[in-house]
């Protein structure tokens, strides 16, 4: 077993693979740009190293920088967390060079997978199913129609060099096709000039779901079951859970065999994720691999039981997998919400600065991964993710309540998150009911605009911030000069009337 | 600084913004607790102090704890799952600079959204542009916002670079009314 | 199912039951003496009122204070919690006249198991295994002998006045009986002016293993496995876990299935935990019922997924249980260690006070069951229980290790706690390897000094009280006048000294 | 109160009492962080205040989060899994009243181990009594303490009565040597 690891990121998952370390009796060295010097990550660590300035290009990106402090502190290990340099080919392929250990897929199988095209090829000759769509531009009405057939309807129809929805349009009867075609590429060559479009099977009601692999050294792949991660704002997850209310077991172990396969076919060791669309007839199509520990891995260890980051570890360290795919169970169930520095009443506006206060749910069932703390400063220069909250509960409706209730638990004053919206994402009928898709927070949240405040709520604050204005405590100490020479209320008798105009 | 709480007074009157409705309260301290008034509404609290950011609540039959954290001269404040912001009114007013709403002249100095880099200047010093035309893009936390111009309008003078990293005070570009 | 329930208790275990309410959307009312006015179980309750002056017996073992508070708020039942009223017949017979639901066992119920000579005797009866003994007082040399014959040796002398050892004697070969006898019967005399002696199996390498039981208002019991308490000081349970490393599947299914009997014999309902004694060669005895929650709920709670309060308040309501003995599976292993403020360097002696820092634990598989705040009193009047730490993980092994790391990740300041004691016994040899018996911290911690402190963390400790000596934020504010007129380093040019004779 | 921070200073050196030994050190205040001195030992040292009970150090290769908070003129601290009791050795000397360990005065007056309600009162004024001999009962979070005679002496005077709340300052009775 390793003796040292270097984690190359910060925030949340530099803290919980920290963690993680301790618990195995690793030593653990964090890295740190000069943002971060008082984050959480480089707080808890054993050691930590400096490695440049704040933008992440030049330090949480800088592979020169970062192979140099493992030398320095002696790690044997590097554990990339997510973003950053997790799934860069070319930082795995130098680890292997400098016979650092990288906590992750070989670089082969990384390239592989991270090579879209590449890898839809090499799973459909494996064949895995993959979203059915025309290979080639075709010129003749004729070719579109028997490869429509060869599809199946809907199909939909896409422009090559699109994006944004234009030219996009869904055909359900054979009779619209050709007009669907014609409009299609005047849509097309109007937005983009060029003409061309093809056509691909229209996903109804799709969900994401994705199930998460282990594979060790030898050759031995098991899957841990799915994550649902259907709940999407601008393709970036916000809400996930195991298992997913779209599947029966028949399906969950042909998901679960084919995500095996994938990897198989892939070459892959170590933790990845295979993501899957899944139609709402139950057809479910490969999407893609992601080759990292995922941010919302904490729901699968808490239905498996398995810690994953331990096993990244010891798999890494070149120890055989200890676990048959029998003996993974699912036990319960797990739902996680991402804490993102955002506003959600301005467009999700990344907010930045200094966190006032912070107080975290905590009770049975309530998990925290977290890289944030009271008084912490958020910098503009990393993602916006600040902490996550995972709830376990016997079932899914017992697990809605307690995140519901957690997250009226959870206070962060002085910047803004997404904390009541996902309050009203979880507390959604819909969402209580499992019926998602990814389509659900465009449908239902376009709008949001949080709760209305009652006038009882109102005088509440007001109480207390005029409580708070007699309470010397709150005020925030400053260098005497800085700080305005107020009026203090307290000295003066009798009435006293703060601000405004009389 | 500060010294002392309560001893000097017994009552005292606050005027605050809440969510920027004018409100009117006073609190009077008494041996046990204190009397909140508002107009015709009048009842008694106990107010505990738990931690500097924590209070305890008990009125009416209700019992709530509220946590609250100044920043400068605003309150910011959570309780019943919900945030707060509370200030008194001259501070709000000398941030609207005495006007209400968004003036002419906010539509004129176009600041950056929230602090973070600005990743391209798209228009130069004389350029004409048009209402929503993209003016900079800037970038924060991985995310870029294209700052669009909200008239049609000349550019006046341009503040800030590629690279640049600018707060959310800073004006990036001046722009002026067009003649046309 | 009920609107509103009142919480008749204080602290973690009064805090554990608010938040199960919130979690059922029922609302929770709390009760406090006159010393627990900010204490956390009262922050967060919906509603809160005042039962009288700090000593229990004037507030929260009140019961004409604790059922008015209950017309009071309209509440519509109570739960008891453990502790103060939880196990008192005539409060479960109150209740049950003011048509209150007293969530827990019926008052007839809690009258047998309470009645510790009236339950053995009907255990007996049943046929559960209880410690075999004399029944009588003999005169006859003779007597003793056919009785140790019947008992089966190794036998206990044991005095009838007796207490603190006295008279007490093992004897394991049937020719030292007789003199074992004399010397006894001398010993009880002189110390308790008493000569009466009797014979009691003796309980080899005893270990304490109680099984968790629910049964509901018709009939139905389930048990939800064992937890392992031996570890105790002063017969005081410190560290709990479940499974307990002393069952085969077979030993495990046979206590369980004596356990529930139990339960029925007693025509028992709601929560209770049968408490057994194991020796050496695997016989176990029953010692009694615990007719409440039990502190050590959650190492069950986390092993089999049941949220045991929450059934609690589903059975009181009169819900049907909706498990089967077959789908109640445990699952890893749970620690729990409880935190109280004693001193382990000066016998265990209380320590009341302020907290003037607590920083919890957390991190996967860790659950913190707290009934105290950084800033926060700790009355003289009560439990000196703080909080409970409770971890899971996949196997003993890892629960262990991850225990450790979450005492290491504990602190509280101000006050003197177990924590650092507790880290000791966890990751002691012994119990590492699971060899413990309720003489353990009796056998290896009788003498515990803590760990010897390294000159590098002596240093550590200088440098921070130094940086911290010139940062005025650590001084506490005191009212001016109060606070001694100390000289200001920061403000003196050139060096300074502190303190002591120059 | 106070203000500032080390801007008048660039060193300062500090006389501390840790666990009861007695040391001397000196901190001295760089653009970067510090350099920490103890006699022949020197380092540097990268101090942040991180709250104002938690500080992060890096040291020679270590990273370390302190805990620390004051209780007038000690500071609780906690580092590496263990606590230390730092104070200034003048308010140590205070507390001693000038003397080394236990001294006949102490065990002349009996004071309560923990603060705790007396639940009895074993002993009267005029009572000879044995060493060891019981005489209170003090009791604490549900646990009963004896408090037992330090010596064979006399009870000169009784200041406590049952049911008393007493604080662990409090003399609850006070001895005079017998002269037997």
């Amino acid at each position: 077993m390793f003796k040292k690891i270097l984690i190359a990121n910060r925030g949340e998952i530099a803290v919980r693979i920290i963690k993680a370390c301790r618990e195995n009796g690793i030593k653990a060295a964090a890295v740190y740009s000069e943002a971060d010097r008082k984050s959480l990550h480089v707080q808890i660590a054993d050691e930590a190293v400096c490695i440049g300035p704040a933008p992440a290009v030049d330090s949480y990106l800088n592979m020169d920088a970062i192979v140099q402090a493992a030398r320095k502190v002696g790690a044997e290990a590097i554990h990339p967390g997510y973003g950053f340099l997790s799934e860069n080919a070319a930082f795995a392929r130098r680890c292997e060079k400098e016979r650092l250990i990288f906590i992750g897929p070989h670089s082969k199988a990384l390239e592989l997978v991270g090579d879209k095209v590449r890898s839809r090829l090499t799973m459909e000759k494996a064949g895995i199913p993959i979203i059915p769509g025309m290979k080639n531009i075709a010129e003749k009405m004729e070719v579109y129609e028997q490869e429509a057939k060869r599809i199946g309807y809907p199909v939909m129809i896409k422009a090559s060099a699109g994006g944004g929805g234009k030219g996009m349009r869904v055909i359900k009867d054979p009779a619209d096709l050709r007009p669907g075609l014609e409009a299609g590429r005047r849509e097309a060559k109007a937005a983009f000039g060029d003409e061309s479009v093809y056509l691909e099977k229209y996903i109804e009601e799709p969900r994401h779901v994705e199930f998460q692999v282990l594979a060790d050294n030898f050759g031995h792949t098991v899957h841990l079951y799915e994550r649902e991660c259907s709940i999407q704002r601008r393709h970036q997850k916000i809400v996930e859970e195991s298992p997913s209310t779209a599947l029966d077991p028949e399906l969950r172990a042909e998901m679960g065999e084919t995500a095996r396969k994938v990897m198989e076919v892939s070459g892959y060791n170590n933790a990845g994720t295979v993501e899957f669309l899944l139609d709402k007839n139950k057809n479910f199509y490969f999407l893609e691999v992601n080759a990292r520990l995922q941010v919302e891995h904490p729901v699968t260890e808490l239905v498996t039981g398995v810690d994953l980051v331990q096993q990244q570890i010891l798999v890494a360290s070149g120890k055989k997998l200890d676990y048959s795919q029998e003996n993974i169970k699912q036990n319960g169930h797990a739902i996680e919400c991402r804490i993102y520095a955002e506003d959600p009443l301005s467009n999700f506006l990344p907010s930045s600065g200094k966190i006032l206060f912070l107080k975290e749910p905590w009770g049975p069932g309530i998990r925290h991964d977290c890289g944030v703390y009271s008084g912490c400063e958020i910098p503009i220069f990393y993602d916006p993710i600040l902490a996550k909250l995972i709830v376990w509960a016997e079932n899914r409706e017992k697990a809605c309540s307690r995140m519901i209730q957690a997250l009226e638990d959870y206070v962060i004053l002085g910047i803004n998150t997404t904390i009541d919206f996902l309050k009203d994402v979880v507390a959604h009928p819909r969402f209580c009911e499992g019926k998602i898709t990814t389509h659900f927070i465009e449908s239902y949240f376009e709008d949001w605009q949080g709760r209305e405040k009652t006038d009882e709520s109102k005088r509440l604050a007001l109480i207390a911030a005029a409580a708070a204005e007699g309470n010397k405590t709150l005020r925030p100490e400053k260098e005497s000069g800085s700080f305005k020479n107020l009026p203090t209320p307290w000295r003066t008798l009798g009435k006293w009337r703060l601000g405004g105009k009389h | 600084m500060g010294n002392g709480g309560w001893e000097g007074s017994t009552e005292m009157e606050f005027e605050y913004l809440i969510d920027n409705e004018l409100r009117k309260i006073s609190l009077e301290k008494k041996e046990e607790g204190y009397i909140f008034t508002e107009g015709e509404y009048q009842s008694p609290v106990d107010i505990k102090f738990i931690s500097p950011n924590i209070l305890s609540l008990i009125v009416e039959g209700r019992n709530v704890r509220i946590f609250i954290a100044r920043d400068s001269d605003i309150f910011h404040i959570y309780l019943d799952g919900q945030r707060f912001v509370v200030r008194e009114p001259a501070a709000f007013e000398e941030d609207q600079a005495g006007g209400e709403g968004r003036s002419l002249e906010d539509d004129l100095n176009i600041k950056a959204p929230m602090p973070g880099k600005v990743i391209k200047v798209c228009v130069s010093q004389g350029d004409a542009v048009r209402k929503n035309q993209t003016l900079a893009i800037v970038e924060a936390m991985k995310m870029e916002n294209e700052i669009k111009s909200p008239l049609d309008a000349a550019v006046k003078a341009v503040h800030a670079a590629d690279g640049d990293l600018v707060d959310s005070e800073k004006i990036l570009i001046e722009l002026e009314k067009s003649e046309s």
